[in-house]
């Protein structure tokens, strides 16, 4: 019971931080700000969301396999991030 | 070999032909292509013979039967379409090459993926001749689909490629409907297979829907107008040994798929009515493709509107639904397939001695190239109709179904599409013939090589032997009349 | 209303949307992009038929039937660029 | 709880064609390539509450990975400069504008009217597969479908896949996808880290295809956006395509179905028919031969052929 509420508020909490992401990437002005929103609140969001999940699956197997989802998302969300960033400022330069 | 085992070999033996001369040297594909032609073509002679002999065959693949499983079917109209393709592929196996080597303007790869592409064809065209599952139908459509449209590429010019484009999105565009008619078949029947499903269904709300568009998905990739425009484009613009593919055999799979989705599903649960407007959608067909050939400057569009037109003809049966009627519109793919690969062969051939495709422009032609004028002029009399041809015979079958049935518009159509088709060819070979001789074609020195010249005077030669044997393939039919019909 | 059917619903929404893009657009690309939104309908049609099963799995003949569809989709999709790419090139005056 | 997930679904279908919509009327081609891989995301979520997991897959690695990574390509490449291709989208005129919605609308009703008419619930082969799995050289229905009940659609799908290759080739090669992010740093790190994973997932998949959702389509996949990743990092050559062996490894998957379909023929037990107690082998067999070729095929569909020569420039 208690599992299942810490659960729902971490994956709460997930969601607020996609939230905020999404509305930074349709707000803000230019493309680093927008990657700059996505990245930081997707990273937390979804590991938050990855935790929530990790408690009600309720075994060490499905908890590692979140946790190498995560992990695997943000090496490929950050290494997007950049190569967006290195893209937009080479077009900037140009 | 167990005669059921022919019916597995015929579609995987050009698949397995078709990866392996992928895979072979381009130096090797022709010869390999070529024996690939003659292992094929037997088989599928031998099935033909064996149900002949024995009538129909069938085979549940991994020994699952339906509805379950895929079946494979080979009764006298898939024998008679095997037959037909193995009869165009020989002629052409020769001619081929030889055209490819001629044609400078293809790409030089064109004619070593010309093999490969052909094998892949004609696998999808026997499993579309020996479909029994809807489902498996599909990916031979597809199959089917993919290929002609990479032929149709081979030209390498940019209207050949335009005309693929757009004829591959018309395929995918007809197999999409085809599809969904038949999802929504088997939320109706719970099955796959053919008869089974024509067993089951009901006339309702689903099954009325999947004939609407399952009729027009085949009816676009059959191009009955009006869904026509995209093939003169797409069968003028390939290379002339594609263009006999496509004319003579790749329309007929998707009729023939359709005339026994017709007839085993929904004529036996009453939806006839529909049948009327694809025999008038044919009549208008046999009229407005004449009129365009008619109004052709170039060879290979006259021939290909002549499609149109011929095509036409096949659809009449929906109407005119009785046995004498399947006889003939079966008899005319016949003959067409083999006149049509003839004459677009033949057209290939005039274009690459003369250098050009103009019609007005061939005058005394025929003095230069007479063996493909005679050519012409042979798969002519099939296409008009004309006693003793193979025409002759399905026009004739045709013309007698719709008397007895007192059609009369049918009957005026289809004596009235044989001048129509004279009114277009006859132009044709008065420009040939006419004209003062050249000196210079005095030389005794031949334009042509034999292998491009007799491979097509073979198959006009076909079609006309095929109106003097028209009660061999009758008797292969009569086997495999649909129950609806009988 | 049943999940199921409502998902056959929304399959056949996308056929008809897809079917009026890709009479009402004339760019290559985004005719192939509509052909694949009507696969994606009919699949759906598909599947949705399938949970209608009263099973508690689906019937697997329409998964598998999809599964083919879609590298059937892919594959002529695939072929489809390679050829619209080499239109431009020749238009562009490239070999 | 139900109220919830109805209007969760509800919600999730007319997303669903809202997105769909957008997609195809979004004015610039970029924008219409990048709203169509949402929409396949969308789908696959879809899938999964379908209970359609084997399609989830499929969906989300093919049609929004692989289709969206061929859209982009091909968008970067006729964006070179000028082309034959239309540019501009000309109006068409009111009369066709409205035949060709009463098209699309005639073409929904038809289709509503055919679904809720159906008999409920509608009649089904699931009655068919599900006793007979125990025979079969697969414990999940629909792997056992594909590779066994209806083995030999999937043999000419296969054959299908060769054939976009063949054709694809046949136009002549063209030139390899070349953005600046080649040769990122970053770029190649997260390739090197992703690599052996890549591999062990695809061999995860097709192990698991035996009796879970999973297979050779996914796994092929999988191979392939490694094998695209390599080849953008630039730690990768696009293969050569004049070598033969490059073309057997893309045939061996058809080499060996109806390798397996004419064996069981000649043996006497009929084309696909696997003798007893060996049909979990030689589908294993296949699904390994499929997942080579798979990822091999979407790979050489992705870059092209390469000319030896064009490869030296």
């Amino acid at each position: 019971m208690i599992l299942a509420l810490l659960a729902t508020v971490l994956i709460g909490a997930g969601l607020i931080f996609f939230i905020a992401g999404t509305l930074g990437l349709l707000r803000f002005p230019d493309v680093l700000c927008r990657i700059h929103a996505l990245t930081k609140a997707d990273n937390i969001g979804l590991g938050l969301v990855a935790a929530g999940l990790a408690l009600l699956g309720g075994s060490w197997a499905v908890a590692f396999k979140l946790l190498l989802i995560w992990l695997l998302v943000m090496a490929a969300g950050t290494t997007a991030a950049q190569l967006v960033a290195g893209h937009s400022q080479a077009e900037d330069e140009r | 070999m167990n005669p059921a085992d022919l019916l597995v070999w015929l579609v995987l033996l050009p698949v397995l032909l078709a990866a392996l001369l992928f895979v072979a040297p381009e130096g090797w594909r022709t010869r390999l292509g070529q024996l690939g032609t003659l292992l094929c073509a037997s088989l599928a002679l031998l099935l033909a013979w064996q149900v002949l002999q024995h009538g129909p065959i069938s085979v549940a693949l991994g020994n699952w039967q339906p509805p379950l499983g895929i079946r494979l079917h080979a009764d006298g109209l898939s024998a008679l379409m095997l037959a037909l393709t193995a009869l165009v592929a020989l002629p052409l196996a020769a001619h081929a090459p030889a055209w490819f080597v001629r044609h400078e303007a293809a790409q030089s790869r064109a004619g070593a993926f010309f093999w490969p592409l052909w094998m892949f064809q004609w696998a999808a065209l026997n499993l579309l001749f020996l479909a029994g599952d809807l489902f498996n139908a599909y990916v031979g459509l597809e199959l089917s689909g993919l290929a002609a449209v990479a032929l149709v590429a081979l030209g390498g010019q940019r209207a050949a490629l335009e005309a693929a484009l757009r004829y591959l999105l018309l395929a995918l565009f007809g197999s999409m409907l085809y599809l969904l008619g038949v999802a929504l078949l088997y939320g109706a029947g719970g099955v796959l297979d053919l008869t089974l499903l024509g067993a089951q269904l009901e006339a309702d709300h689903a099954s009325r829907a999947a004939l609407l568009l399952i009729t027009l998905g085949l009816l676009i990739k059959t191009a009955l107008l009006p869904f026509h425009f995209w093939l003169p484009a797409a069968h003028a613009n390939a290379p002339a040994p594609v263009s006999a593919i496509l004319s003579g055999l790749v329309v007929k799979a998707s009729f023939v798929l359709l005339l026994r989705i017709w007839f085993e599903i929904f004529h036996p649960i009453g939806l006839g009515g529909a049948g009327e407007v694809l025999g008038a959608l044919g009549i208008a067909a046999i009229i407005w493709g004449s009129l365009q050939a008619m109004r052709q400057e170039r060879i290979k569009l006259l021939v290909a509107w002549s499609t149109v037109a011929q095509l036409g003809y096949l659809f009449l049966i929906f109407a005119l639904a009785v046995e004498l009627a399947w006889a003939g519109s079966v008899l005319h793919a016949l003959s067409h397939g083999l006149a049509k690969a003839a004459l677009f062969l033949a057209a290939g051939n005039i274009v690459l001695a003369l250098g050009h495709d103009q019609i007005h422009r061939l005058h005394g032609a025929a003095g230069k190239l007479p063996l493909t004028f005679f050519t012409v002029a042979l798969a002519g009399v099939s296409l008009m109709g004309l006693p003793p041809s193979g025409g002759f015979a399905a026009k004739w079958l045709m013309l007698q179904a719709a008397i007895d049935l007192g059609r009369w518009p049918y009957v005026v159509a289809i004596i009235g599409g044989s001048l129509l088709a004279a009114g277009y060819l006859f132009p044709l070979l008065r420009h040939a013939l006419a004209g003062t001789h050249d000196p210079r074609q005095r030389e005794g020195e031949r334009l042509l090589s034999r292998w491009l010249e007799f491979p097509p005077l073979l198959l006009a030669t076909l079609a006309l032997l095929l109106g003097l044997m028209a009660l061999l393939p009758m008797s292969l039919l009569s086997g495999g009349m649909p129950v609806s019909l009988r | 209303m049943n999940m199921a059917l409502w998902f056959t619903l929304v399959g056949a929404a996308l056929a008809a949307i897809a079917l009026h893009a890709f009479f009402s657009r004339r760019h290559p690309l985004r005719r192939l992009i509509a052909l694949n939104i009507m696969g994606s309908g009919i699949f759906l049609v598909l599947i949705g038929l399938a949970r209608l099963y009263p099973g508690t799995l689906p019937d697997p003949v329409p998964h598998a039937m999809v599964l083919t569809g879609i590298v059937v989709a892919v594959s002529a999709t695939a072929f489809g660029l390679v050829l619209l790419r080499r239109l431009a090139r020749l238009g562009r005056g490239e070999t | 709880m139900s109220g919830v997930t109805l209007a969760l679904d509800l919600l999730l279908g007319l997303s669903l064609v809202w997105l769909a919509w957008r997609t195809l009327a979004s004015p610039t081609l970029f924008g219409a390539i990048v709203l169509f891989i949402a929409f396949g995301l969308l789908m696959a979520l879809v899938w999964a509450r379908l209970d359609a997991p084997d399609i989830a897959l499929a969906e989300a690695a093919v049609g929004a990975g692989l289709t969206g990574v061929l859209l982009l390509a091909a968008l970067a490449d006729l964006q070179q400069g000028d082309n034959l291709l239309p540019v501009r989208e000309p109006l068409r005129g009111w009369l066709l504008q409205l035949i060709l919605a009463l098209c699309a609308l005639g073409l929904f009703t038809l289709l509503t009217l055919a679904l809720l008419g159906l008999p409920s619930p509608p009649p089904s082969l699931a009655g068919q597969v599900l006793p007979r799995l125990d025979g079969a050289g697969a414990s999940h229905p629909v792997t056992a479908v594909l590779l066994d009940f209806r083995a030999w659609d999937t043999l000419l799908e296969i054959a299908v896949l060769l054939l976009a290759v063949v054709a694809a080739w046949s136009l002549g090669s063209h030139p390899h996808p070349n953005p600046r992010i080649v040769g990122s740093e970053v770029l190649q790190g997260l390739v090197r880290v992703l690599l052996p994973f890549a591999v062990l997932s695809a061999g995860y998949l097709v192990w698991r295809g035996g009796f879970a959702p999973g297979g050779a389509f996914q796994a092929g996949t999988v191979l392939a956006a490694a094998g695209i990743l390599l080849l953008l990092s630039g730690l990768g050559r696009p293969f050569n395509g004049r070598h033969w062996l490059w073309r057997a490894l893309l045939a061996s998957g058809l080499f060996i179905f109806t390798g397996v379909a004419l064996g069981t023929l000649l043996l006497g037990g009929g084309a696909l028919d696997y003798p007893a107690g060996l049909g979990y082998g030689l589908i294993l067999a296949i699904e390994l031969g499929l997942t080579l070729t798979i990822g091999l095929t979407f790979i050489a569909l992705y870059a092209g052929e390469q000319d030896a020569a064009e490869e030296r420039e």
